[in-house]
């Protein structure tokens, strides 16, 4: 019963949140308000997202998503050095190709979010079987050691968040 | 009120026949006739007051203010033509009855032959010259469906042409005359224009009024030079040319120069005019009946010639001469519609009118060729016949009248009656007299009673005017010559002038001279054949072919079908005109303090100008010009937000995005480059027409920011009652959905039909077809890349959706008091929406779609309405709106505003409205061999999914 | 002290207009124009709320807010355009 | 700053004007887009320019920028918007049942 | 006194026409009945407005409850009266035919297109605000453009795409001239404008006389006045036949406008304004009737000389109008009256005709159904077309030619001449259509189906005109005094109820 | 504490500034079209949402009250940046528009750009705008 009607609870808890950002005022009223689009909206929109992803722990998403914005900061710092700094010919531009093993769509998507907004490398592709990306890397003198890198810091703290 | 019965029986007797017809050809005529024989008893019973001097009056009020009314009246040159008309046209009838074939449909005819008899009814008894015009018109377009009666014949296509154009363009040229005499008279109506004779001529205007209105006269009655329209007309069957073209329809221009003649003639314009166009016009139009071989031609020539005679007995000025026109008008009605019925059996019976190859027929058509002599010895001018006498007057008056040197006129009188002599006998001779021959294309002999009785009884009243015309006629003539000199006339027919009237010579020339010139037809007949001759017909071409060539040209290089030229010529003539307009006017600089110069505004403008100057650069790469588009109106929505125009920046930014992915939709199937197709010059001028354009509008737009309102602008008002009297502290948001929400109201219905009309298209265009077919041609699945529903964009725009309804709820409740309202968040939620038809296509989207579209543009305009409509409830007009706050717990207190019904209804229809015009735009793609997947996204991965 | 700070940031994302107008005009490439575009979005976004701070109105949230969502769609509008030929497909 | 806008104003609307000139349909309908932003801009500026003050009704404001033109520039984007979105897809459809794009018609199609 | 019925004539196929969408969509029969249930109410309607105008000059409905010049104003008087019913009639008309030629079933969403139609022009006729009147051509205007290529098809979309762009920039030109009115003056009521234009500063002049130059060239494009009458031709000779007869009315809407602006705003006699008008409008006039009737001969098509008709008979008009005389003016309106439906008859009988023989070419073709039938009419349309009598055309020429004395030599002859070339040119479309073909083969489809409503239809029209013929008097006595309100609109004015002191300068 | 405030403020908008211009700069400046993806997808990025944090918090000095809604901008925007990122990539990679060579996927089937065998190929659905829930 509550499934059928918050099909996607974290999504109407996010709502919630939403709407109290934007009516900006932390009262009651806007609460009820809240609770009351939060039920509707994701009921009428249900049918364009038919799966419901599962997740396994809030508070490891929240850690992850803290963590992603460290990164933004300083890959933005890296790619400011790089964009003003480095002469052209020494910029290593690479590709690099990141086997997955997360097998969430939702999962696969941040996963290659998180790659774009962070150091220097853009998510350009994916196989067409979903199971290998194809990452663009601005400054990567050694490829596999972003493959890594993003294997191990952000793939295995979604697949547990999401697996 | 008779009078207007008289003038009306034919119009009405016009509706009997088309429905008599089916009770048979008799019935059919009988009814016809008996209509006619009612209007001509009634105009019987008006005769004796009419006889007795008085002028029987009938006035109905029509037109008041123009003068136009139903006026008419009856004196005694009335009731002689409306005698006429209607004698004549109950002998036609019958005449006709057994003239046409079984093939040809009598009820048409007669209904034909009724309008016309109406029309020339009602020239007569018109007391009221606009009315005159109205039946004057009448019996051009009744004598044009008559003459084009037998509509296969080309002859009867052109010559009804030819007779509309001449009698019709005549007409039109009356209308001036009469306008104008009306203008100089200060009436309409005759009775009392008749009265105004020193006004009129003394008028500046009487000059181009009598040429307007003799225009008319000349053309309707066959005058030089336009009387090569008559004998074309004879294609019509006989009975048509026997009426119209001789006793009746040619006389109207006669009848209305002796009507007008109170107050027209006299002068010497009236004289010289007048009288030389009759005189050319007997003479030449003499001699070219002599020698026409088709009896009918020979007829219409004679009759020509004789209405010339008449004319120029009006134009002579005198009481006399009038009053020997007036006699000439009955003996040619008699003789004339005689001869042409006579002609008309002779063309029945032998199936030819050519004189060439007739001959002889007294012996086999006794009665007709004694009809026919009767009738062309008349009109021969021979006694004791009725053509003999006003002939010989008319040579009297002649004699008396100088144009010219003193000899002209009586010289060119006498030559119009020899060869009017000459082509009277020639008719009889050539056709009746000689040996019987044994080529005739058909045996003919005497046709039965029906058939002559009509033209016997024209040739018995040939004979009685003739013996004894004070007695049969002279009353008549008498009233009606009054009539037209308006003093009372001195009718003197006599038979004898007395061996010292110059008459007598001359008409013993004539007749001399005639059979001279008979005798010698043979060699004159070459001689005239030799003689290179202005065929009518080949001027008449000759002018309006190239006329109409000429139109069709002129039509064809004007609407070329250029859109850019009509556009070049509508900005040009705009652009000049305002600036024409505005120099014209006083210009005072306005006193309004500027606005200091901002660096980063600078540079947004400046980008907005390079940007618009780069389309201009680089359009001919379409893609190229959507990026600059873009652009620009993110630099405008930018602007507007600077400006403090939040609610505009939101507008323009959304719109913008969806016309842009619409022309992207669009660009997929057009052609992406456009061609350079026109040469510098033309685009020097383009850019000049431009850059005036642009410069105008620039400047005007600088005039206004520089200066203040001349007056308190109204929106002061709005911003005062935005709060207190609209219930929202958004005064952009109260004026679009209170102040002026009619406005708004007619608003999204244009977008709504905007969206059902791309909708219909769509359909169409989908329908087999040439559009269909090209589209199904258009695959470019080779060009494309894989993966059309990239996953990361897919996972995303779930996500987005959700949060961007929450967005367009928000923007919604608030539009009220801040900036947004249903425009704008419709547009959110349909932005949204499209957002998943470009990540997961449109089948898969449709396939969730739970609302149709059109249903949202439906209810979005009836929501909108009945927020109009219910204030009729409380009694307030349309769209009346009215608020009130709510405290509900646990909700804080909030606002109810009526207005927020009405922007619902909006922000339903924009949905709507958005979403439809898109999913018909997809659709063609579909059509384009694009498959569909009912797939969210390309890759096959997400068995790891749930 | 904000107001040199707003007005180096306006300036910086002023230029960075203009710089993104230079790249749109080169390209060579239409993604090139794309992406110029795209950044453009995000220049004014950016110039919106400085200016938000400059007037003491606060921010202009709505605009911002759709020019985001705005700038988003249309690149990949173009893009989807370039890739698919199709948009809506 | 008033006359760069109008500057701007001319600007946008000579080019649209030059681009309704030409002779397929995707310049028009891009000169036309370019004529309604011209005509938009104009529409404000006749509101007279303002920046800086509030968009919503305050106590304290020190006045406002005219709010009619707004709305009336409001309908008018919604008009031109359906107008364009009419005339694209009318383009389309000639382009389909024509195969080609030009705005231009010969004598003989302008009417049977 | 305020009534709610000056606001019916839009709001009532502002409703019916969603309802249809909503619930009718796939439904003719119930769209037909519904669709001319409305238009028959919407006649009664007019009919009782017209009624109520004849003996209360003019009526204000303000919208929103909102006082004027403030809010948004209808305005009912006799003109607009008069217009709401021309236009009802007309629709009546081009209904019937459209039910009886199932035109309707040649494309989508006919009939809430039709009435979105009315709709449009309706709201033109009664607003009595400046931009409201931009907003209802814009809803008229659109929804002609749904009519216009109602079918769809290569030359009827491609003039569709010239017709839509050249009104775009019309549109285009009426926010500039808008913008530049309220810029000055700081409103958009009309009767706000009349007042305020009056007793504009003299520095203003200038800018107000472009602004009206710029709004009479809008209306002037709408009302086919040369050199902007270009779109014309193409448009309604593409269009479905009864489409084009509705869009007789159309023109008409230009005519009104530019009525209703320059007796009320722009009058000649306010200062700023001067003979200005009158100036222009005058040639501009003469060479539009001379196109006109250069044009009907010049035809090629039938469908093309009706449009060339529809050209010759906005000339007509607006030579009246540029003498600005009340005796003009109401010979103008009745000229108005009967080119309407005379107009739109014969768009109809072009597509009896071009139905029947599969084109409109002026050529010799083989005998259709129905020929004879349909000569009469074509017969008696052109009559009255051409200015011939009986029929309202030569009332109608007559009125005008009798009210422009002053100038007569050069307007009389261009207004006969042009009926010379008009009358050639009918009669030569009429021999080539209806007589030649009996000179040409057997019938092409003798059997086409008879349509009798259609005949109703086209037959209704003329009787229409026989209607104005018979009852010119007191028709002309209604118009006489519709114009004399016109030229001195101080009831117009009264009205709308405005503020004093409206015109003091700040 | 207004003091600490304006500076951090003051320093939040010079530092998203800089960045905002890098972004524009090295759109401007790299030579490889890949390259150039990654200067305005970040730097750009990071100098809106450095501005927002400014903007909000200068809300809150000047008392108008710490304004949330900014907050939903910066997701919305870092939300969306590797979407774009990622299609402009994919139109690099379709039109060959890039430099070096591209690594196989080492699996069975190729980049999705280049993988055209999941091209649907579902017939048609008829062409009325009914769409119904499934
Ligand atoms: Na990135
Ligand atoms: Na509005």
């Amino acid at each position: 019963m509550l499934r059928r009607l918050y099909p996607h609870p974290y999504l109407s808890l996010f709502l919630v949140l939403t709407w109290f950002l934007l009516v900006n005022q932390w009262k009651i009223g806007s609460l009820v308000m809240a609770i009351f689009l939060a039920t509707a909206i994701p009921l009428i929109t249900a049918p364009y997202w038919p799966t419901s992803p599962k997740l396994n722990s809030l508070r490891a998403l929240l850690s992850y998503v803290l963590l992603v914005l460290w990164d933004v900061i300083l890959a933005n710092i890296t790619v400011a050095k790089i964009v003003l700094f480095m002469p052209q010919d020494k910029i290593r531009t690479n590709w690099v190709r990141v086997p997955i093993d997360l097998k969430s769509p939702e999962a696969i998507a941040m996963l290659a979010g998180t790659i774009t907004m962070t150091p220097g490398t853009v998510t350009a592709d994916m196989s067409a079987c979903g199971r290998v990306l194809l990452i663009h890397s601005l400054h990567a003198p050694d490829p596999d050691a972003i493959r890594d890198d993003i294997k191990s810091r952000y793939e295995t703290r979604l697949k547990r968040i999401f697996e | 009120m008779t009078l207007a019965l008289i003038a009306a029986l034919p119009f009405l007797g016009a509706l009997l026949p088309g429905l008599m017809i089916r009770a048979g050809r008799n019935a059919c005529a009988s009814v016809t006739g008996s209509v006619t024989l009612l209007a001509l008893v009634l105009l019987a019973m008006q005769a004796p007051a009419v006889l007795r001097g008085e002028v029987v009056q009938t006035r109905i009020e029509w037109l008041p203010s123009l003068g136009l009314n139903a006026n008419f009246m009856l004196d005694g040159l009335g009731l002689l033509f409306a005698g006429l008309i209607l004698g004549i046209g109950l002998l036609i009838i019958l005449y006709a009855r057994f003239y046409l074939s079984k093939n040809d449909p009598m009820g048409v005819f007669y209904t034909y032959l009724m309008l016309f008899q109406g029309a020339m009814v009602g020239i007569v008894l018109s007391d009221n010259i606009l009315l005159l015009l109205i039946f004057w018109e009448l019996t051009s377009l009744s004598s044009f469906l008559l003459i084009g009666y037998w509509k296969h014949l080309p002859e009867g296509r052109q010559g009804a042409r030819m007779a509309l154009a001449v009698t019709g363009g005549g007409g039109l040229a009356l209308i001036g005359g009469m306008l104008i005499l009306g203008g100089i008279a200060g009436s309409y109506d005759l009775s009392v224009i008749l009265t105004q004779k020193e006004v009129i001529q003394g008028s500046d205007w009487y000059l181009p009024a009598l040429i307007l209105i003799l225009l008319g006269c000349f053309t309707k009655s066959a005058q030089f030079p336009f009387h090569f329209w008559l004998p074309h007309a004879m294609a019509a069957p006989t009975p048509v040319s026997a009426y119209l073209h001789s006793a009746t329809m040619v006389k109207a221009g006669i009848f209305l120069m002796a009507r007008l003649w109170p107050v027209l003639a006299g002068t010497p314009e009236w004289f010289w005019i007048v009288t030389s166009a009759g005189l050319i016009t007997m003479v030449l139009g003499a001699k070219i009946a002599f020698f026409k071989d088709d009896l009918k031609a020979l007829l219409a020539f004679s009759t020509v010639s004789h209405l010339g005679l008449i004319t120029m007995l009006l134009g002579m000025g005198t009481a006399k001469a009038a009053t020997v026109a007036v006699f000439h008008i009955i003996n040619h009605a008699t003789f004339k519609a005689a001869l042409f019925m006579t002609a008309g059996i002779v063309d029945h019976e032998t199936h030819t009118r050519d004189l060439k190859r007739l001959g002889g027929l007294r012996h086999l058509m006794p009665v007709t060729f004694t009809i026919a002599g009767i009738a062309s010895l008349s009109m021969a001018g021979i006694p004791p016949f009725n053509g003999f006498l006003s002939k010989e007057m008319m040579l009297e008056e002649a004699a008396h009248t100088a144009l010219g040197p003193a000899w002209l006129l009586p010289l060119l009188a006498t030559a119009g009656a020899l060869f009017s002599v000459a082509y009277s006998f020639r008719f009889l001779s050539h056709a009746f007299l000689g040996p019987k021959r044994d080529d005739y294309p058909h045996t003919p002999h005497d046709p039965g009673f029906g058939l002559w009785a009509a033209p016997a009884f024209l040739a018995l009243l040939v004979i009685v005017i003739g013996l004894i015309p004070m007695t049969s006629a002279a009353w008549l003539v008498d009233v009606a010559a009054s009539a037209v000199i308006g003093v009372p006339a001195e009718v003197e027919i006599k038979h004898w002038h007395g061996l010292y009237s110059p008459a007598l010579w001359m008409s013993l020339a004539a007749v001399g001279g005639g059979l001279a010139l008979l005798g010698a037809f043979s060699p004159l007949r070459a001689l005239w054949d030799a003689t290179p001759k202005p065929e009518a017909k080949a001027i008449f071409d000759a002018i309006i072919e190239p006329l109409a060539a000429l139109s069709r040209s002129v039509t064809q290089a004007l609407h070329n079908g250029s859109l850019t030229r009509a556009v070049a010529i509508g900005f040009v003539t705009i652009t000049a005109t305002a600036l024409w307009a505005f120099s014209t006017g006083a210009y005072a600089a306005g006193t309004r303090a500027m606005l200091p110069i901002n660096p980063v505004a600078v540079v947004a403008w400046g980008l907005l100008m390079v940007a618009a100057l780069g389309v201009v650069l680089t359009h001919r790469n379409r893609l190229m010009s959507l990026i600059l588009i873009g652009i620009i109106g993110l630099i405008i929505s930018l602007g507007f937000a600077w400006l403090s125009a939040p609610d505009l920046a939101l507008t323009q930014i959304t719109v913008e995005v969806v016309t842009v992915v619409f022309m992207l939709l669009a660009l997929n199937f057009l052609p992406k480059e456009t061609p350079r197709e026109s040469s510098v010059l033309r685009r020097g001028r383009d850019a000049l027409v431009a850059i005036a354009a642009g410069a105008g509008i620039g400047g005007l737009a600088y005039a206004i920011m520089t200066r203040d309102f001349a007056f308190p602008s109204i929106s002061a008002f709005h911003l005062a009652q935005s709060k207190p009297g609209a219930g929202g502290t958004n005064a952009v948001n109260t004026i679009i959905v209170d102040f002026r929400g009619y406005d708004t109201f007619g608003e999204i219905i244009v977008l709504g039909i905007a969206a059902l009309l791309i909708f219909a298209l769509v359909e169409a265009l989908l329908m087999p077809g040439t559009a269909s077919d090209r589209l199904r041609a258009m695959n470019t699945a080779s060009t494309q890349a894989g993966d059309r529903h990239p996953l990361l964009m897919v996972m995303a725009t779930r996500f987005i959706l959700p949060v961007a309804v929450m967005i367009g709820v928000f923007i919604f409740l608030r539009g009220h008091n801040l900036p947004g309202g249903g425009f704008v968040a419709g547009l959110v939620v349909a932005i949204a929406t499209v957002m998943q038809y470009m990540a997961s296509g449109l089948a898969w989207t449709e396939a969730r779609q739970r609302i149709e579209y059109h249903a949202l543009i439906a209810a979005g305009v009836l929501v909108a309405a009945g927020a109009g409509v219910g204030s009729w409830l409380f009694g307030a007009p349309f769209l009346s709106s009215s608020y009130t706050y709510v405290n509900i717990w646990p909700l804080e207190e909030f606002e109810l505003a009526t207005a927020a019904i009405f922007d619902l209804g909006v922000f339903l229809c924009v949905l709507g409205a958005v979403l439809l015009a898109l999913n018909s735009l997809s659709r063609l793609a579909r059509r384009a061999g694009e498959t569909v997947s009912a797939d969210p996204y390309s890759v096959d991965r997400p068995e790891g999914g749930n | 002290m904000i107001t040199y700070a707003l007005g180096f940031a306006l300036a910086c994302f002023g230029l960075g207009l203009i710089l993104n107008l230079w790249r749109l005009s080169i390209g060579p490439t239409v993604a090139d124009r794309v992406l110029a575009l795209d950044t453009m979005v995000v220049n004014v976004i950016a110039i919106i709320v400085l200016y938000g701070i400059q007037t003491g109105q606060g921010i202009n949230f709505e605009a911002a807010m759709l020019f985001a969502m705005t700038g988003f769609v249309g690149t990949v509008a173009f893009c989807k355009y370039l890739l698919r030929g199709s948009v809506i497909e | 700053m008033e006359a760069l806008i109008a500057i701007a104003i001319g600007t946008l609307t000579a080019s649209g004007i030059y681009l309704m000139l030409r002779q397929r349909t995707f310049p028009v309908i891009i000169g036309l887009t370019l004529l309604s932003y011209a005509v938009n801009v104009f529409i404000f500026a006749a509101g007279r320019i303002v920046p800086g003050l509030p968009a919503i009704i305050a106590k304290d404001a020190a006045g406002y920028t005219d709010p009619l033109p707004q709305a009336l520039v409001l309908t008018a984007i919604v008009i031109s918007f359906g107008m364009t979105a009419v005339i694209v897809l009318m383009a389309l459809g000639s382009w389909l049942e024509a195969g080609h794009d030009k705005v231009d018609m010969d004598d003989e199609e302008t009417g049977k | 006194m305020m009534h709610h019925w000056i606001i019916v004539p839009v709001a009532l196929p502002a409703i019916l026409a969603p309802l249809i969408i909503l619930t009718m969509r796939y439904d003719l029969t119930l769209q037909r009945v519904f669709a001319l249930a409305g238009t028959l109410a919407l006649l009664a309607v007019a009919g009782a407005l017209m009624w109520s105008s004849t003996t209360t000059p003019a009526e204000v409905y303000r919208l929103g409850n909102w006082p004027a010049p403030f809010g948004i104003v209808l305005v009912l008087d006799r003109l607009s009266a008069l217009m709401l019913v021309l236009t009802a009639l007309l629709a009546l008309a081009v209904q019937l035919y459209v039910i009886a030629t199932d035109w309707d079933v040649r494309g989508r969403h006919f009939h809430a297109l039709f009435l979105f139609q009315l709709m449009g022009i309706n709201g033109a006729f009664l607003t009595g605000d400046a931009f409201n009147l931009f907003v209802f051509f814009e809803v008229l205007l659109i929804a002609s453009y749904g009519l216009m290529i109602h079918g769809a098809g290569k030359d009827r979309l491609r003039a569709g795409v010239q017709y839509i762009a050249f009104n775009l920039v019309a549109s285009t030109l009426f926010l500039f001239a808008l913008a530049t009115v309220y810029g000055v003056t700081g409103t958009l009521n009309m009767a706000d404008l009349a007042i305020k234009v009056a007793a504009l500063p003299e520095g203003d002049a200038g800018l107000i006389r472009a602004a009206a130059i710029l709004m009479l060239a809008v209306f002037a494009i709408k009302g086919a006045l040369v050199p902007l009458q270009f779109w014309l031709p193409g448009t309604y000779a593409n269009a479905p036949g009864p489409v084009a007869a509705l869009f007789a009315i159309m023109t008409k809407v230009g005519a009104y406008a530019i009525l209703r602006t320059t007796t009320l705003i722009f009058p000649p006699e306010t200062a700023a304004i001067g003979s200005m008008v009158a100036d222009l409008m005058l040639p501009a006039a003469l060479i539009t009737l001379a196109v006109g009737a250069i044009g009907i001969l010049g035809a090629t098509t039938l469908p093309r000389l009706a449009a060339f008709a529809g050209i010759a008979s906005m000339g007509t008009i607006f030579i009246a109008f540029s003498a600005f005389t009340p005796q003009a003016t109401a010979a103008a309106l009745y000229y108005m009256m009967h080119s309407t439906l005379a107009a739109a008859a014969i768009f109809l009988i072009a597509d009896l005709v071009t139905d029947r023989r599969g084109n409109g070419l002026l050529t010799a073709q083989p005998r259709f159904a129905q020929q004879g039938l349909i000569a009469g009419l074509f017969f008696a349309n052109a009559i009255a077309l051409a200015g011939m009598p009986p029929l309202s055309g030569f009332i109608g020429k007559l009125l005008v030619m009798d009210a422009l004395r002053d100038n007569a030599a050069l307007i009389w002859t261009v207004i006969l001449v042009s009926s010379f070339f008009m009358v050639l040119g009918f009669g030569r479309a009429g021999s080539v259509l209806f007589w030649k073909s009996h000179a040409v083969g057997e019938p092409a489809d003798p059997h086409h189906s008879a349509e009798p409503l259609a005949f109703v239809a086209i037959g209704g029209l003329l009787a229409g005109l026989v209607g104005l013929t018979v009852f010119a008097g007191p028709i002309m006595g209604w118009l006489e005094v519709t114009a004399a309100a016109l030229h001195a609109p101080d009831a117009y004015i009264t009205a709308n109820q405005l503020p004093p002191n409206t015109t003091e300068g700040n | 504490m207004m003091y600490a405030l304006e500076i951090f403020i003051s320093a939040l908008l010079v530092i998203g500034g800089i960045f905002g211009l890098t972004g524009s700069y090295g759109l401007m400046r790299l030579k490889d079209r890949m390259q150039r993806l990654h200067a305005p997808t970040k730097a750009s990025t990071i100098g809106v949402g450095t501005a927002l944090i400014g903007s909000m918090l200068h809300g809150l000095m000047i008392g108008t009250g710490f304004s949330w809604q900014e907050v939903l901008v910066m997701v919305f925007i870092f939300v969306t940046a590797p979407i774009t990122a990622n299609y402009l990539s994919k139109v690099h990679l379709h039109s060959r528009h890039y430099d070096g060579k591209i690594p196989e996927t080492g699996v069975s089937r190729d980049w999705a750009t280049f993988d055209k065998t999941t091209e649907g190929a579902e017939p048609l659905l008829p062409s009325r705008n009914t769409g119904h829930d499934s």
